[in-house]
């Protein structure tokens, strides 16, 4: 992993706090939990139904009946619970999951989301990701701030279908921590190195700086 | 990662029930009702609460205590057939009462549990149930369209629970524990048998512990929870 | 237990085929199983949670948490299972019981049922008898032909608040079994004693009779 | 009284299952998946089903042999995302494709278990999967109608059952096994273990035998069933 890349998990960790139900989307954002303290008192919860998520096993000592949502083989931890497809999208819908970590294709200022499809070249299905996105209590994004070709995630509107509407409330990206307030993207800190001309340039709306000096991560 | 304990004392616990709350009571007859926190409830005294139960107890047991306390200003249930005296304060005014048919109450709490809007069900088409329901047509056929339920508060009583939440229940006292443990703002279980961590295996565990709130450890199982001798 | 009622309940019996899920009313109706041999194949359902009922057990053996819906301390028997009241109701409503016999207050020679509420007198609720009488695949009343005043509970449409719409399919009594069909009530068996015109002075709505000698029981 | 005994054998079983119907099929990934029961209905080679499923399996393993077959007409799912055969069977239009929210295809499932017509849910409302549903309004605010969804049959795997067709499952391969046991017309189980009566605690029977139709017994646990080495 690029160093920027870590440096964005490892401050995306820092929304964690103690006692929090938390979903964490399939790829980069499952690895926040590298930066916890191994005392850390946190449930995770896997939507094919599991909470309490343990360590990934190694395959020689993996338990086949037992992955997340991502098809990881990994395991419990004291107080695990397992449980049926309902019961876990219960949680989701309930407002019992504080928390979820989400991956991007776009951002809009206003909270919108989109990331499972992008018609004509990927359209495998939202699995879960729509009931994630609307209802988590919290709803974060950790995505690169630009997609390969360079051009801009965070946009004025998004031109995908929707996942959730106005729903993101913060964004982690390689470059920034945007927060999404009522006004529009709002930058919270920027990555080392990184330039105001350079984030302005990389963002595809309006951004609203803070007071002072940009905080660095 | 290690999960956050709940486990919290009693008077402290049913303390953080405010008047005016609306809250979810397991049980089904005897089995599965939490007489201890129900007990606590009684002796604090909090008012205009509307209770959801399967049925009032009987004279005497569990919520009996609050409906004769004027404590409920309403209560929604399948029956109050064993309550004489719940049916009397139906009867004077004293309480309402609204009924739902028995598995379309377990329903509306799951539904509440589950973030649902509205279950759609022909039970009760037909009869005096349906009265004042709002109604849609599903390809061409009327429907009830029966309201998730969801409680301020639920009372769940559980045979063993350890200090996350996890809950395993007995025998028939499960009933309504299950639904109403995944439907309220505030879960609070009373179990039998508290656990550390890992106590209770992951299999084992029918209601997740991130659905439940607080855990509350009964010193002692009282007569209230024994055999009925009439 | 009357003669009558004896008689009636063990011809009741002969509804259960091997294999059917049943739920049994509160009072008169568990008292079938009695008639049935000790390995008969058949499950029975209790509304409150229990599937294969064993015997209702002394109170000096009972176990605090194992009721049926009636409150009777009963047992489990090898096979059982118990589940919560969703699931209850579920196997209820989509089909899966295959035969509920409950008591009545009115039955209609439409096959309409009152059995929950008398208006001013009696309105306890009606817990889980408009889900059994409305879902149940055959639906069974086993009652006194009359009521304690003497009057007939068979009649040409119910006054009582109804329980469920059409759905008795056959009523079992102290003196007669008795078919719903598209034509109104028609005699099947007759108890022994009770004459042509006795019973259908105690029938409030027209009783065909079957051709032929009328069978006893 | 004795319970009912409801084992079969594979073949026979899986004969009773007609061109055309609408199937159920359990499993998330790996775990869960009715491997065994899927080859049979491949070698079998009933046509123009409706498989309804949380996923499409990955290349060469469970339903991807019965769409490689031509014998799905229509698959309805929450995401293809690990078989690029079935996409390839979407985007040439070999097999129509319906696409639900992974917990409202649960609830859908779970709903035709329980009887009911459907449910109501905002989840969705914004986004492309609200097109062409039927829209109620609740308290003012919009809410999709989803309907009920029952299989003609339903194919399951346990870990254990017994003999009636009480189930238990094993760890993240309950999924949506407990619902799919509930609803539909005939539902088979494939079990890794089967105990005599008896042999399934009453606390631990997640599905109740009173909703399973057959129960198989696997000969052996085959690879499909092992870990996924990638």
């Amino acid at each position: 992993m690029s160093d920027a890349r870590s440096r964005m998990v490892a401050r995306a960790a820092r929304e964690i706090a103690p006692g929090m139900v938390v979903n964490l989307g399939i790829g980069l954002p499952t690895k926040v939990v590298n930066h916890l303290p191994a005392d850390f008192p946190v449930c995770l919860h896997s939507e094919n139904g599991l909470t309490g998520i343990g360590p990934t096993l190694p395959l020689e000592r993996a338990d086949r009946n037992l992955i997340d949502a991502g098809g990881a083989y990994v395991s419990t931890i004291p107080g695990s619970a397992f449980f049926d497809s309902a019961v876990s999208f219960a949680l989701v819908r309930s407002g019992r999951l504080d928390l979820t970590l989400l991956g991007a294709f776009e951002v809009a200022q206003n909270g919108d989301l989109a990331n499972w499809k992008i018609p004509g070249k990927f359209s495998p299905g939202a699995g879960g990701a729509i009931e994630l996105a609307q209802k988590a209590r919290r709803v974060v994004v950790m995505t690169t701030h630009c997609d390969r070709k360079g051009n801009p995630k965070l946009l004025e509107s998004c031109s995908l279908p929707l996942t959730a509407k106005g729903r993101v409330a913060r964004i982690y990206t390689d470059m920034a921590v945007v927060d999404v307030t009522a006004q529009g993207f709002a930058l919270v800190e920027l990555a080392e190195g990184i330039s105001e001309t350079e984030i302005r340039e990389a963002t595809g709306a309006p951004l609203a700086l803070p007071q002072g000096d940009i905080p660095r991560f | 990662m290690k999960l956050p304990d709940k486990s919290i004392a009693m008077e402290e616990v049913v303390a953080q029930i405010p008047d005016g709350a609306t809250v979810l009571v397991g049980g089904f007859g005897v089995p599965g009702t939490p007489f201890a926190l129900l007990r606590e409830l009684a002796r604090q005294g909090q008012r205009d609460l509307v209770l959801v139960k399967n049925d009032a107890n009987e004279a005497g047991m569990g919520i009996d205590h609050l409906i004769a306390g004027g404590q409920v200003r309403k209560l929604i249930v399948t029956h109050l057939g064993l309550n004489a005296n719940a049916i009397a304060a139906m009867n004077e005014g004293r309480m309402e009462v609204e009924f739902c048919a028995q598995g379309i109450l377990a329903e509306r709490i799951r539904a509440g549990g589950a973030g649902l809007g509205a279950i759609l069900t022909d039970i009760g088409i037909d009869t005096e149930l349906a009265q004042g329901k709002q109604v849609v047509e599903m390809n061409g056929r009327p429907m009830l369209v029966e309201p998730a339920l969801r409680g301020d508060v639920a009372l769940v009583h559980a045979a063993r629970a350890d200090c996350f939440g996890n809950l395993a229940y007995a025998a028939t006292a499960r009933n309504f524990n299950p639904l109403m443990a995944m439907a309220a703002t505030r879960v609070i279980a009373e179990t039998e048998e508290l656990l550390p961590l890992g106590g209770i295996d992951p299999d084992a565990a029918e209601s997740p512990g991130a659905f439940i709130d607080h855990v509350v450890k009964l010193d002692a199982i009282s007569e209230e929870y024994g055999i009925v001798r009439r």
